[in-house]
């Protein structure tokens, strides 16, 4: 169990969900000024392959759907990480009538990345993070949105119509 | 005592395999300028993969899918000679016995695909299989002189008939040897030969819905075809090697391979064939006509 | 006599049901009733050696029955009785079964016959019934397709007709006997013209025209009988033609055997990659059909011991294999009223056994072990390098390859994919159906494992002509160049499974995910959004091959027709049908014949 | 006489006194004219050369009660922009499609028709375009409150307040100084 912990923490399969302009913090990311796969992080295609939705940028609630959609079909254990202030509050979007404000509120966020834009070093300090995170077993997020189901499709239900983008179970 | 000495070596397959996979990303990481991840990370991979909760299936032939792939090539691998180390089922085979069994894999893989109803997978396995049109052909033909020279069928029996280094088929047969080279490239599906995989493209093809432990056996079904196709290849080419020179052997293959792979586009699909049936082509029929020449 | 009367059986059997037509029950009891009877008296009764010969005033008829009349025999009687249950099913009239029948008597017929003119006869008799069963088909383009094989068996039939002239007019004998010691090449000539309507049967290329276009156009019960069962007759035909009529042709005309060799490595692969770029799931079959009967003419024209043991190996294999196909579509047909392969999807969830069926015979057609298309396969590769042609062996091998790629669009358009909305209520295919795919399933498994059953009877059949070099007993064969243990091959692929199978259930649970659970860039989707990737299935290969798929004997045949027309028409030009313009010839002609007699008239 | 001079004459000549012709500046003409003149000229000056229709856009006059839509084209041969602009009344008047002169003109239109609730005659299609499910009246409205309506529907109950003092600190890496 605890091998597969730790390799749990050793290799993180990422599917960034590039909503907006943290995009392009990625590329140096992965490339060779930064490389992230020297941490065992690599971009993956689809969500079911996917540990870690990371959610770059605002969010609005027409992407919203897609996320919450995206995080369904990742397996467990799944992992979030909010990049950039959008996530936490809305961010320059703050009093958008179709940007969601609080990602917290719809799925559940193991570690949030502020700043306009965060860095590339921010994003490996974060990843760095979510890894010991993992490894002492406090990255729970996903037990979070199992226990409190109804709470957050009731939330997702204020902003869009859940029977149609959930996945069927 | 027999099917224990069966799992060692399987795992011992496995674990290579892996590591092949490892050393892969490494080199190719080095090419890009980068460090690159840990050697033994692949293991991890596939250790965290088998420890997933959940996994997506969409019914019986989706889940079956990637076991009968590992079943395919862990069949392969018994009837495969590791250099001049006896396979254990040497004397109840040959190449095409190895040849059709190699191809169990990517049928249960195909099915599996199939049935997820996703249009990227089966676009994928579409892909693959018009692709072995193109590189199976050019293996085979390839390898026909060496076994038609040596007048047998049975890969042990081509290893044993080789003789030591001058007399490596791939000295004598440089030609089928090229040709040979060329379809390894994608027999492993690598650049320019990944667009079955094409993760850019149709979203990792054929694995768009295996998650989990499902790709955990699609990894490690990856990492012994890696083994088992460059041996392949080495046992065909190189000789009577020890089991340790065995593996130096297929290393390099795949490191040529993978070093290519590192810096190389995509092909389309119909150019990726129609390569195959050009320069490929042509070497591999020179072959056939140098070993009729030299009878 | 038990000959005769088994083909009395037969006929009588179709005549009953004839008048029994609109009693559906009956008909049907009647029917199995009298093709048990027949079988039954065919395999109690008859045994290698047999012979009876009737004499009606001038004309004799030879009958007799060789080791190769029981292999077929069982053969055709097998796939007979698939036909049958299967037919139970459709909506058919009594003279359906009466023709039937009949194609089976003059199927069997031809298995028994000696001489030359009774050959032609009950071969005649075949040609002309199944016609009939193709004219009775399922949709409207069938009597153009049962025209078109028409055409092509008359064709046949007058070479056949010719060469047994010549035949006779040589040796003075009607009997199928050796003509090795005619002098000149006029031997040639008879070989090819006796050989000319099997290969039309056994639908090798050039002659394989009307295969595509009866087989699918034909009524899907029939279908099954009809490749299974019938193109075995072309190939009991290579074996007389090339066995008994002319024996020492390797020694006299080694290129001829050749020529064979390389027009079914030809045949194998161009109607491979025709089948592939089928959209219609029984022309797919066709052209999968001929392909595969594409091998059993390179292991006649290799014609050494165990090629020709793998050529008649194959032929068992095709029958087995083939049938459960057409079989399965024809089941499918049933059930959802198409074969357009776009029209179709997920069906496995609907009709496991089916699935079943459908997945182990492409498994077979592909090649794989430990089934009944591996020995075969095997033994040809062994067979064709042994020969040294090696390009032939990679021909041989590509269109094994294409076998792949027909065969997974086939199971994916049917079978796997998404289930489409209006075929949520399909059921299982029915009884007669199941009942044929199960026992067509034992003989796919239990010949792969132990091909020894049918290689002894193979090897009686032809050990008289060739010097026996295969070595085998129930399980194992072996060549000079190699060896294989069948069971040994599928006992590894078994526990292997069960192995991974192990590992599968030890991590892990799974979930069961709907179809609409898709990853489709995270996009939901409704239920009956089109998922289903089944049309231009492999399109891009149009581009890989390029111009050269674009030719083909067809577009040739039609130019020639189109050449033909274009002639008639000119000529046709001179007759006007009126009066005036004949008198205007009749004096052009007068004036002309005044002037060459040098106005001497 | 410059290309913009040029362009002027024309359209004045062309449309006389029904329409305002004035050049804004170097590059940009713009003309002001009632809404029955707007697909003429716009049929005009595509005969003329303009085959680029750029944009289409809309302002909320509240207080004058109106709508100003501006249709923005371009001339790759003059080098010269030209808008037209005309105004109709809010919620009262509609506009007629000009997707038959030009055809880039049908996205934009539904976007307008989503954003603003114009309603273009004739347009075939008209319906829900770049929001989903929106319920109320349009957001790109001046009587839309975009605040109260943020508050109501995001679950947050003080913006102001909400963005700077918040209570959990979110993780801070050194990347962000702080």
């Amino acid at each position: 169990m605890k091998l597969f912990k730790f390799s749990q923490s050793r290799s993180l399969w990422m599917m960034h969900f590039c909503t907006g302009c943290g995009a392009v913090e990625l590329p140096p990311t992965m490339t060779s000024r930064f490389d992230m796969e020297r941490f065992g992080i690599m971009p993956m295609a689809t969500p079911r392959q996917s540990d870690l939705l990371l959610i770059t940028g605002y969010l609005t609630i027409k992407t919203l759907k897609r996320v919450v959609r995206a995080y369904e079909q990742m397996p467990t254990p799944r992992y979030v990480i909010g990049f950039g202030s959008c996530t936490i509050n809305g961010g320059m979007y703050w009093d958008s009538y179709n940007v969601i404000k609080k990602l917290e509120l719809y799925i559940p966020v193991d570690l949030y990345i502020n700043g306009c834009m965060p860095r590339p070093e921010a994003i490996i300090d974060a990843f760095l993070k979510l890894r010991e995170m993992i490894a002492k077993g406090e990255a729970n997020a996903w037990k979070k949105y199992i226990e409190n189901y109804e709470w957050y499709k009731k939330n997702q239900s204020e902003v869009f119509d859940v029977e149609k983008w959930s996945v069927k179970k | 005592m027999s099917i224990l000495y069966f799992f060692l070596y399987l795992l011992l397959v496995t674990i290579v395999g892996l590591l092949y996979m490892g050393v892969a990303r490494k080199v190719t990481a080095h090419v890009q300028n980068r460090y690159g991840p840990p050697i033994y990370q692949p293991i991890l991979d596939v250790l965290k993969l088998f420890g997933k909760k959940d996994a997506a299936s969409h019914g019986v032939m989706h889940t079956l899918g990637p076991v009968i792939a590992y079943t395919g090539i862990g069949a392969t691998l018994l009837f495969l000679p590791l250099g001049n180390h006896t396979p254990l089922l040497h004397f109840n085979g040959d190449l095409f016995v190895v040849l059709y069994l190699l191809v169990v894999g990517p049928l249960g893989m195909a099915l599996g695909a199939g049935e997820s109803a996703n249009s990227n997978a089966t676009i994928g396995i579409a892909r693959a299989l018009s692709m072995m049109l193109g590189y199976e052909i050019i293996f085979f033909m390839a390898t026909l002189p060496v076994f038609y020279a040596n007048h047998t069928a049975s890969i042990y029996k081509v290893i044993l008939a080789q003789g030591t280094f001058p007399k490596w088929a791939a000295i004598m047969y440089p030609i089928s040897f090229i040709a040979g080279l060329f379809a390894v490239q994608g027999l492993l599906g690598e650049k320019p030969f990944e667009l079955v995989i094409a993760p850019h493209e149709i979203a990792s093809g054929p694995m768009v819905e295996y998650g989990g432990k499902f790709l955990g056996f699609l990894q490690i079904w990856h990492a012994v075809g890696i083994i088992v196709e460059t041996g392949l290849f080495v046992d065909i080419f190189f000789g009577p090697q020890n089991i340790l020179w065995f593996f130096v052997g297929t290393f390099f293959v795949f490191l040529a391979s993978v070093l290519v792979n590192a810096v190389m586009p995509r092909f389309r699909i119909e150019q990726a064939v129609r390569f195959y049936w050009g320069i490929p082509l042509l070497f591999a029929i020179l072959g056939i006509l140098q070993v009729y020449l030299w009878r | 006599m038990t000959m005769f009367y088994i083909l009395l059986v037969f006929i009588l059997t179709g005549l009953l049901t004839l008048f029994l037509g609109p009693i559906k029950v009956l008909r049907n009891i009647v029917a199995l009733l009298g093709y048990l009877a027949g079988s039954a008296l065919f395999i109690y009764n008859i045994k290698p050696g047999l012979i009876y010969s009737l004499n009606i005033r001038v004309y004799n008829i030879h009958f007799e029955s060789g080791f190769s009349t029981v292999f077929f025999g069982i053969i055709i009687l097998a796939v007979f009785l698939i036909f049958l249950l299967a037919s139970f099913h459709e909506e058919n009239d009594g003279a359906y079964y009466l023709f039937a029948f009949l194609t089976l008597t003059g199927a069997i017929g031809v298995l028994f016959a000696k001489d030359l003119i009774s050959f032609f006869f009950l071969f005649e008799t075949m040609s002309l019934f199944s016609f009939l069963m193709v004219l009775k088909g399922k949709n409207k383009n069938s009597p153009k397709s049962a025209f078109k094989y028409l055409v092509w068996s008359v064709f046949g039939g007058y070479a056949f007709l010719f060469g047994t002239f010549l035949k006779v007019y040589t040796t003075h004998s009607v009997m199928i006997g050796d003509i090795s010691f005619i002098g000149g090449h006029i031997k040639l000539l008879i070989l090819l013209l006796i050989l000319t309507p099997f290969m039309v049967k056994a639908a090798l290329m050039p002659f394989h025209l009307w295969a595509p276009d009866a087989y699918s156009d034909s009524k899907d019960a029939f279908t099954v009988f009809f490749s299974g069962g019938l193109s075995k007759i072309g190939i009991f035909g290579y074996f007389i033609a090339l066995f008994k009529i002319f024996t020492e042709i390797a020694s006299k005309y080694p290129w001829f055997l050749t020529v064979i060799a390389w027009l079914g490595g030809i045949t194998a692969t161009l109607a491979g990659i025709y089948a592939f770029m089928q959209d219609d799931a029984k022309k797919l079959l066709a052209y999968s059909s001929i392909s595969q009967l594409g091998y059993v003419a390179v292991g006649f024209g290799i014609y050494t011991h165990y090629s020709v043991v793998a050529a008649f190996f194959h032929a068992l294999g095709h029958a087995v294999y083939e049938s459960l196909l057409f079989l399965v579509v024809a089941g499918v047909y049933y059930r959802v009223k198409t074969t357009d392969l776009r029209k179709m999807g997920g069906l496995i969830k609907k009709m496991p056994l089916s699935f079943i069926g459908l997945l182990f015979g492409i498994i077979a057609t592909s090649g794989i072990p430990p089934t009944i298309g591996f020995p075969s396969k095997w033994l040809l590769y062994e067979a064709v390098i042994m020969k040294g042609d090696l390009l032939l062996t990679s021909l041989v091998f590509f269109a094994s390859i294409t076998a792949f790629l027909y065969s997974y669009k086939l199971v994916h358009s049917i079978f796997l994919g998404k289930l489409h909305k209006e075929h949520r209520d399909v059921k299982e295919a029915p009884l007669g159906y199941a009942t044929g795919i199960i026992l067509l399933l034992i003989p796919l498994f239990v010949l792969g494992v132990a091909p020894g059953i049918a290689v002894k009877h193979i090897d009686y059949i032809i050990r008289f002509y060739l010097k026996p070099e295969l070595g085998y007993n129930l399980t194992t064969m072996t060549t000079p160049l190699g060896h294989v243990n069948f069971p040994v091959v599928g006992i590894v692929m078994v526990s292997m499974f069960v192995l991974s199978l192990i590992i599968y259930f030890i991590f892990g649970s799974t979930y069961k995910a709907d179809q609409t659970d898709n990853y489709t860039a995270t996009e939901a989707i409704s239920d009956d959004f089109e998922l289903h990737y089944a049309g231009e299935f492999y399109g891009f290969m149009r581009k890989a091959f390029g111009r050269p798929l674009k030719w083909s004997f067809e577009k040739l045949l039609n130019a020639f027709l189109k050449l033909f027309a274009f002639i008639g028409e000119i000529a046709r030009g001179f007759y006007m049908g009126d009066a005036r313009v004949y008198l205007f010839y009749l004096v052009l002609f007068f004036s002309l014949l005044a002037y060459l007699m040098g106005g001497k008239l | 006489m410059t290309q913009e001079e040029k362009i002027k004459k024309d359209i004045e000549t062309t449309f006389g006194e029904l329409v305002n012709v004035n050049i804004q500046r170097e590059k940009r003409v713009r003309v002001n004219a009632p809404k029955n003149m707007v697909l003429p000229i716009l049929a005009y000056l595509k005969q003329r050369g303009f085959h680029q229709f750029t944009l289409l856009t809309c302002v909320d006059w509240i207080n004058d009660g109106e709508f100003e839509l501006v249709y923005n084209l371009y001339s790759l041969s003059y080098n010269v922009h030209v808008l037209i602009s005309t105004r109709i009344k809010r919620d009262t008047e509609t506009m007629p499609t000009a997707i038959n002169v030009y055809e880039m003109a049908f996205d934009y239109e539904r976007e307008i028709h989503e954003m603003f609730g114009v309603v273009f005659e004739g347009h075939p299609r008209l319906d829900e375009f770049l929001l989903e499910d929106w319920k109320g009246i349009p957001p790109m409205r001046k009587d839309f409150d975009t605040r109260k309506y943020v508050e109501e529907k995001f679950g947050v109950k003080d913006l102001t307040k909400e963005l700077f003092t918040r209570k959990e600190q979110p993780y801070r890496g050194p990347g962000s100084n702080g």
